[in-house]
């Protein structure tokens, strides 16, 4: 029987998946969006679960900050530089959508021994899913040549890495959690800033052309 | 309070002071004349402190405020490194009396400060290298030693060819110190002591350490196959610097193997021959590179490695015979070698300091542009004939006395050894030391026509002018060290034979016996000459007329044979060692019988360079690059790094 | 406690002045004052802890100082209050020789990026929990990345995102790690979990192994990218020669530390477990391995602070070593030498390379004949970072190699050996060629004490630390 | 009082022998040769004393030394031969020699390289192709025939168990017995006799190496190298060499008179004189030889040498592997 946490869970993973198989970004912000949702959700099914009720603190923060601030914030940035389409790097993005299906699948192979706590039913559909957003997060970054697509990548990974928090544990310490969410954003907004002066000086934002550092 | 302690510590303030001086007033202009001065009294000091306790045998260990780091520094001073200061103080001593002279000469290319900062650490850490006590001591004096040396061969660094050698040398200098740590750190795994003294290397295990240790030590004083530095390294640095690299720095590695692998009690037979091998191999292959040099340095530098070879191979048929349990001939090779080290240092200092006066009054090392120095620096060129004698072993000086020795103990080992096998070897070893005798006799008398007789070959050469009395001074000091410690070999083999039994682990057991008359047959040979001299050559009547010329008219320098082409019968026999070759060019219409040009090209191919060296360098080199491709600039690329990362990680995770 | 809300404050204070005032020459003067108060605040505040009367110093329930702690609390600062005691110097040079004209704007914003990045690193070594102590690298991360893109030419840009991105991807799976040991501690080992270091340690043995384990491996990922490990380290030269000199001087001499230091807090609970195996053999083999593919990276490179870099991450492959050897002071005497050197070098190729207007390693020539100073002390700051003796790196090196030769780890051993001997090797051709010859062009020649001042002040302080008991005192009481 | 004066009487008779011997040896070696080389020329060839009408006719000639020399040229020649004169007092070339110091077996290879030095410094010291050619000619022998020699006296080291040719050359008399050593000790003294024999031709720059004779002096070794001497320095030079000669030809006729010694027992007497009459024979087969041979080409040497080297390996090796005798 799964739960409604682990429904929520790999909900956003599938998704996470889906995102993969496209280059556009505002699909792939929505996505993103719907996905973080779904986290939200499930912090919120856990909280109920735990009976915690600073998780329920959190759920609204992930909720409003990550699941619409973020990807907000990445819109309008795109649409500032003009940008609504990825190019691609690597792998074609169908290609690239299949392999984290069947990262989605191993995942579930690779976390079936792990140990769960007692209190926590059927853990190892969370851990799968939150190495799966992991898996799916590096893909994403692997295949996107602009800069957004990699700090959405970025953003799925830390997804993943909650989610593996959120149903592998009974709570992370208040403090450490905040201090985590704190960082992210954080970061992405220093990303997000450091994109506009990418455009600024390259006339662009793809990465793959950052090359000139090297041996 | 001991003597001997205070004689330590005021050596290390001394030379520190010296070294503290010049740190601080590098921006100022030097006096080289003061700080040679300074060298001088150091060196004189040390002389006289290391005849001061007679045989006692002093430890010494630094308390808290001056340590390294969490070790102290230890030393000790018996007998054995008594000896090899009482070297070092000598050579220091004539290499501060050449220093101001030869310095002046140097004005403008080599900046006094940056040299004599480096010069005094290097005598620091030479006096420290041989009284060091543990492996930390020792290895942290013989970097500075490698280190300073380096410096100082980079003293002209101006000239491209100059940071080549230095490289080259820091390079070879590393690796040896790699190895020794190496062999350092395995000794002190296996005993948990870092002390010499309680290294024991007859137990089985310590035959890897033992090699290592002996494998860097071999690097550094420049034995075939690792001498390749060497030829580079001598002929950039300034001659006093090369006199005391030559003369006792390539004796440390020497001093190390007694003091560690050999008095840590070495009975291995496979290390043993491998350093009878090598000996043997590189006397014959420095002496025959030797031959076929053109710059007066560089001969010498090969002349070296000769000699480090001949030292080598002393000390093997010491420790196989001390393994055979024939103490007598173990004493009489142990004594051999650590005779001619003493000799060695004296003559190869006595040479460089010589070929550094003919470098800076004639201007060049070229042996094509020198010649008939002989009338122009005839001081110079007496100094440099009697080391020349007696790094050929020519009795009755001193380089022979050592040589009688080691023939002495070949010719008791094949004697008296049990094995065929090892008699063969003994014999071949006997064969071989002929052959580089009779080598060394065709490469320094080649160095002795071409430089100082004939005609001058060059403008520079005809003007030159007799180095400076303190030159001379430092030359002939030596010159007479050689002379006198080739006639009173006898006494001089007994003290060292009493050195080395009261060394903190005797390497000798009982006293030889130094069976020739050397005194008198020095005698007899002076008086017959000065007899004959008398009786015939004096009242003679003498015209002087020029040299026959066939009566084709007046002889030039050009027509007077050459170092290439006094060499090239010799050579041509070893061509196939030395990659020989000649190219002559003749051109003209008729060039068979009037040639208008005719341009004669020597090439010698070093093979261990080209074959071994080299490709090993171009492999480090094509890991390198192929390395580097990892950094390729492209982030995705980075990314898939971090993911196979973790992969292997993990694997390894379940692994363990 | 005041102490400790003072070297909290002390920063915060220094950003908020550069970030308001106006006139550069009194935010310089105010952060050289502030940074050295914070050296003296730290050394009070560890006395006790040095001197032996306290193993361990809480602050609150998740900030605590232990003695590695606290040397290395002590070394960030001071190396920071080096970099910018230089930093007034370094920008008075940029616009007087190497003519760049370095708006103030931009320098105060290098003053704010680099008092909140000592923060961040302050915390580091205060944090005593996990979670906290992820939380304050992160914050490293974010605030150097200012430093990093203090020139805003391109190639600082596309350093400072492969920065951000490779590091924070590295990151993530630290806090995947940090998670994994939470979680391992709430299967009875502590009620409801922790991620309290001391708590850890205190039930080390009841720690769910597997999950342990898998932490472990999740964190030194992580904090190696951070730290720079062969292969995750690309990020790292491209970032250490972009930064102006003072901020590489602070990446290569603290950031590198701080990132270790996370590696040993996670080490250090799971030595104490059955499963240490894992926290030997990888990090020490590891380590030797990053060592010596340093050493050839060190062997073609063009750029003089790059070279610089890839020495740090040799460095950090040594240091690497001493923490699977499971002995905190090593890696504190050996990172201690090296952020004094390496500092002293940084700042050195800072004055160097607005002498010769070039990073381009074949464009200078002849530095001794620049500046002889300059020359001798780049030197012997170089023999000291490569390990020669009689420098403090040396010592501990050697005590490195000692103590993993007689832990049979022959292979590594040998692997550092070889390492070591390349890296030495490349160095001296690289400063060797530096520092002979001629320059090719002509240089005009000005040398003033004020550009040497720091670096000669850390060029005695390695041949301090080789030639006295000092490490002595720091490596005798574990 | 008896035996004292006997003593010194034996040993005045021995010092006066010998060093009748030194002066007069030499020139009579040189005799032989030109005689037997003119005889089978069928020629007279030159009376018995004719070096020595040469020497005194060179010695009362006044010198010319080249502009470009040095001391070093005269002072050679002095001192090439009080070398040899004291390698003729150490070495036991003769079996009537007085007393002597020493006569280890290194230490006359090396006095002989002294002279061999001192002889090419003189070549070098004028300056001319010619002295510089036979100098670099000279130590490429020097080189071949060194080991050579070395390892015939080793060998024969070895086979009586001392260094000191004292010792060697009074071996069967002592020890060994006579005839009880055997036909296997005789056969190494014979092979190392013969490897001095020929060791020798080279080192004196005899006939299939060099043509003393010859005026070509592209191909001379000795008489390249002495060019430039004249009067007394040249009578100096031409009386070293020939003693020199006197002293090789002596210790191969040593090694003969002993190969005969060990299978047969001889006195005292017989072979002392044994030992002159041996020297004399053996100027009298080089002699033959240099009639009958042919000068080889200089790039044949090294071939020439061979033989020489492995006749004293031969015998290194068979006294080597024999173990000697120990004492």
């Amino acid at each position: 029987m799964i739960s409604g946490i682990n429904l929520c869970v790999l909900c956003a993973a599938v998704l996470a998946c889906l995102m993969v198989g496209s280059l556009h970004l505002r699909l792939n912000l929505f996505l993103y969006g719907v996905e973080t949702l779904f986290i939200a959700g499930a912090t919120v099914l856990t909280a109920n679960a735990h009976g915690d009720a600073s998780l329920i603190c959190i759920a609204i923060l992930i909720g409003t900050l990550k699941a619409l601030g973020v990807p907000f914030f990445l819109l309008r940035t795109s649409e500032k530089l003009n940008v609504h389409r990825d190019v691609g790097a690597m792998i074609t993005p169908p290609l690239a959508m299949h392999l984290s299906i069947v990262l989605f699948a191993l995942s579930f192979v690779l976390t079936r021994n792990i140990p769960t706590p007692q209190l926590v039913v059927n853990g190892w559909y969370g851990a799968a899913a939150g190495i799966s957003l992991l898996f799916t997060g590096l893909v994403v970054m692997l295949t996107r040549r602009l800069a957004i697509g990699q700090i959405l990548g970025f953003l799925v990974i830390e997804n993943g890495i909650y989610v593996f928090a959120l149903t592998q544990t009974l709570g992370m310490p208040m403090l450490v959690e905040m201090g985590i969410l704190l960082d992210m954003l954080v970061g992405v907004m220093v990303c997000g800033v450091l994109v506009f002066k990418i455009q600024k000086s390259f006339e662009h934002i793809d990465v793959a052309l950052l090359t000139n550092l090297k041996e | 309070m001991n003597s001997q302690v205070v004689f330590l510590e005021s050596l290390f303030l001394l030379v520190s002071a010296a070294v503290a001086a010049f740190a601080l007033s590098h921006k100022s202009q030097v006096s080289d004349k003061a700080m040679s001065y300074l060298l001088c009294a150091i060196a004189s000091f040390a002389i006289a402190a290391s005849f001061l306790g007679g045989s006692q045998i002093v430890g010494y260990e630094t308390s808290a405020p001056l340590m390294l780091g969490v070790f102290p520094l230890t030393f000790l001073l018996d007998g054995l490194s008594r000896f090899f200061l009482l070297l070092l103080s000598a050579i220091l001593f004539a290499i501060g009396l050449f220093s101001p002279g030869y310095l002046s000469h140097l004005k403008g290319k080599i900046s006094g400060g940056q040299y004599w900062i480096a010069f005094f650490l290097l005598a620091l850490s030479m006096f420290g290298v041989v009284l060091s006590a543990d492996a930390i001591t020792f290895i942290v004096m013989w970097e500075v030693m490698s280190l300073s040396s380096a410096v100082l061969v980079a003293s002209d660094h101006t000239h491209q060819s100059v940071q080549k050698s230095a490289l080259i040398y820091l390079g070879a200098s590393r690796t040896a110190s790699g190895l020794l740590c190496g062999g350092f750190l395995w000794m002190h795994s296996l005993t948990g002591s870092w002390n010499f003294a309680s290294w024991n290397f007859a137990q089985h295990q310590a035959i890897f350490p033992a090699l290592l240790i002996l494998l860097g030590f071999c690097i550094k004083s420049g034995v075939w196959p690792f001498h390749i530095w060497l030829p580079y390294a001598y002929p950039s640095a300034p001659a006093t610097v090369t006199a005391v690299m030559s003369g006792f720095m390539s004796k440390i590695p020497i001093y190390g193997l007694i003091r560690i692998l050999i008095q840590g009690g070495l009975s291995s037979p496979e290390i043993i021959n491998l350093m009878f091998v090598l000996g043997a191999i590189s006397s014959f292959w420095g002496v025959l590179f030797a031959l076929v040099q053109n710059d007066l340095k560089r001969l010498l530098a090969y002349s070296s490695i000769e000699n480090i070879g001949l030292i080598l191979l002393s000390l093997a048929i010491s420790l196989k015979a001390r393994a055979a349990s024939l103490p007598l001939i173990a004493d009489v090779a142990m004594v051999a070698a650590i005779f001619h080290c003493l000799n060695h240092g004296a003559i190869k200092s006595l040479l460089f300091l010589a070929a550094g006066s003919v470098d800076a009054m004639a201007h060049s090392r070229d042996l094509h542009r020198l010649g008939g120095l002989a009338k122009r620096m005839p001081w110079t060129m007496a100094c440099f004939f009697i080391g020349a004698f007696s790094i050929c072993s020519i009795p009755p000086l001193n380089g022979f006395a050592s040589k009688w020795l080691l023939y002495q103990s070949l010719f008791k080992s094949t004697l008296l050894f049990g094995s065929y096998l090892d008699r063969g070897l003994f014999l071949t070893a006997i064969c071989l030391l002929s052959a580089v005798g009779a080598l060394a006799i065709a490469v320094f008398v080649k160095a002795m026509g071409v430089v100082f007789l004939g005609m001058s070959r060059s403008h520079t050469a005809e003007h030159a002018v007799e180095a400076s009395p303190g030159m001379l001074c430092a030359q002939v000091l030596l010159a007479a060290c050689c002379a006198g410690m080739g006639v009173f070999a006898p006494s001089l083999v007994s003290q060292i034979t009493k050195i080395a039994s009261s060394s903190t682990r005797p390497i000798t057991t009982a006293p030889i016996d130094f069976a020739l008359p050397i005194p008198l047959l020095a005698a007899t040979l002076f008086a017959t000459a000065l007899v004959i001299y008398l009786l015939f050559l004096q009242s003679s009547k003498v015209r002087t007329f020029k040299t026959w010329d066939c009566g084709f008219g007046p002889l030039t320098a050009k027509t007077q044979a050459s170092s290439d082409s006094f060499a090239q019968p010799l050579a041509r026999i070893f061509r196939p060692f030395l990659k020989y070759e000649t190219k002559a060019t003749i051109s003209g219409r008729d060039r068979r019988h009037f040639p208008e040009q005719i341009n004669v090209e020597v090439k010698i191919v070093s093979i261990l360079e080209s074959r071994v060296y080299l490709p090993c360098l171009a492999v480090i080199s094509y890991l390198a690059r192929g390395l580097a491709k990892l950094q390729a600039g492209s982030i995705h690329l980075y990314l898939v790094y971090v993911c196979s990362t973790l992969i292997i990680l993990l694997a390894l995770g379940t692994v363990l | 406690m005041e102490l400790f809300f003072t070297l909290c404050a002390l920063p915060v204070a220094g950003a908020v002045w550069a970030a308001k005032c106006q006139h550069i020459e009194s935010v310089r003067r105010s952060v050289t004052l502030l940074i050295w108060l914070q050296v003296i605040a730290t050394a009070f505040l560890i006395g006790p802890l040095l001197h032996g009367d306290a193993s361990l110093l809480r602050f609150t329930a998740d900030f605590a100082v232990d003695r590695s702690a606290a040397c290395f609390l002590l070394l960030t600062n001071f190396v920071a209050a080096c970099s910018l005691t230089h930093a007034p110097t370094f920008f008075r040079n940029e616009s007087e020789i190497a003519g760049k004209i370095i708006p103030p704007l931009h320098e105060r914003f290098f003053y704010v990026s680099s008092l909140l990045f000592v923060l961040a690193m302050n915390f580091v070594f205060m944090a005593d929990n996990l979670g906290l102590l992820w939380v304050s690298i992160e914050a490293t991360t974010i605030f150097s990345a200012g430093l990093v893109y203090f020139s805003r030419d391109k190639h600082a840009l596309e350093a400072t995102w492969k920065y951000l991105m490779v590091c924070s991807v590295g990151i993530a799976f630290a806090l995947l790690g940090t998670i994994l040991i939470f979680a391992s501690s709430q299967h009875g080992a502590v009620d409801g979990g922790s991620l309290n270091v001391r708590t850890l340690i205190g039930c080390a043995g009841r720690l769910e192994p597997k999950l342990l384990e898998l932490g472990y491996i999740f964190c030194l990922l992580g904090y190696g990218t951070k730290a720079g490990i062969f292969p995750l380290h690309t990020w790292l030269p491209d970032a250490h020669s972009e930064a102006p000199a003072p901020a590489s001087a602070m990446l290569s001499g603290a950031l590198l530390n701080c990132a270790l230091f996370a590696i040993w807090r996670v080490t250090e609970l799971v030595k104490l477990t059955e499963h240490h195996a894992i926290c030997e053999a990888i990090p020490i083999f590891w380590g030797a391995l990053t060592a010596l593919a340093a050493g050839l990276f060190l062997v073609h490179q063009y750029g003089i602070k790059r070279l610089w870099a890839y020495s740090s991450i040799e460095n950090v492959g040594i240091m690497l070593v001493a923490i699977g050897l499971g002995s905190p002071m090593l890696f504190f005497l050996q990172a201690l030498n090296h952020s004094i050197a390496k500092v002293a070098l940084f700042l050195l190729s800072g004055n160097i390379i607005q002498y010769f207007g070039t990073k381009d390693l074949s464009q200078i020539r002849g530095l001794l004949k620049v500046s002889p100073t300059c020359g001798i002390l780049l030197a012997v700051c170089a023999a000291s970072v490569t390990g020669m003796p009689p420098f403090g790196a040396f010592i501990a090196e050697w005590l490195i190699l000692a103590k993993s030769a007689d832990a049979m780890q022959g292979i590594s051993v040998a692997i550092l050996l070889i390492a070591l001997a390349i890296s030495f090797v490349a160095v001296s051709i690289h400063v060797s060629r530096i520092l002979w010859g001629s320059p090719k062009h002509e240089l005009n020649q000005t040398s003033t004490i004020s550009r040497y001042l720091v670096p000669s002040l850390l060029g005695i302080c390695t041949i301090v630390l080789g030639l006295t008991a000092i490490p002595l005192i720091l490596v005798k009481p574990q | 009082m008896n035996d004292i004066n006997t003593d010194v009487l034996r040993s005045c008779s021995h010092w006066i022998l010998f060093v009748s011997s030194i002066a007069i040896l030499p020139p009579v070696c040189l005799t032989l040769i030109r005689k037997t080389k003119a005889r089978l020329q069928s020629r007279i060839g030159p009376p018995l004393l004719q070096p020595f009408y040469d020497l005194i006719k060179l010695c009362r000639k006044s010198e010319t030394v080249s502009s470009t020399m040095s001391g070093m040229f005269r002072l050679a020649s002095v001192a090439g031969l009080a070398t040899i004169i004291l390698l003729a007092w150490l070495t036991p070339w003769l079996s009537y020699k007085p007393w002597s110091p020493s006569a280890d077996l290194f230490l006359i290879i090396y006095l002989f390289a002294l002279a061999r030095v001192f002889s090419l410094l003189g070549a070098l010291d004028s300056g001319s192709a010619f002295g510089a050619f036979g100098a670099s000619r000279e130590v490429t022998l020097g080189l071949l025939v060194e080991p050579a020699l070395m390892l015939g006296l080793v060998a024969l080291g070895l086979f009586c168990g001392s260094s000191d040719l004292r010792m060697i050359f009074s071996y069967p008399q002592t020890i060994g017995g006579g005839a009880a050593a055997g036909a296997g000790a005789a056969g190494i003294w014979l092979l190392v006799g013969i490897a001095i024999l020929l060791a020798s031709l080279i080192e004196l720059s005899r006939m299939p190496v060099d043509d003393p004779t010859t005026h070509l002096e592209l191909t001379m070794v000795h008489e390249a190298m002495v060019l430039e001497a004249s009067g007394r320095n040249l009578a100096l030079i031409e009386f070293a060499h020939a003693l020199r000669m006197s002293i090789f030809f002596g210790l191969s006729a040593q090694c003969f008179v002993h190969a005969l010694a060990s299978v047969c027992r001889i006195n005292t007497l017989t072979q002392g004189i044994l030992s002159v009459v041996g020297i004399f024979g053996i100027a009298i087969f080089v002699g033959v030889l240099e009639s009958l041979a042919v000068k080889l080409q200089w790039r044949k040497v090294p071939e020439f040498v061979a033989y020489v080297v492995s006749m004293s390996l031969l015998a290194a090796f068979v006294a080597a592997g024999n173990g000697g005798i120990k004492l």
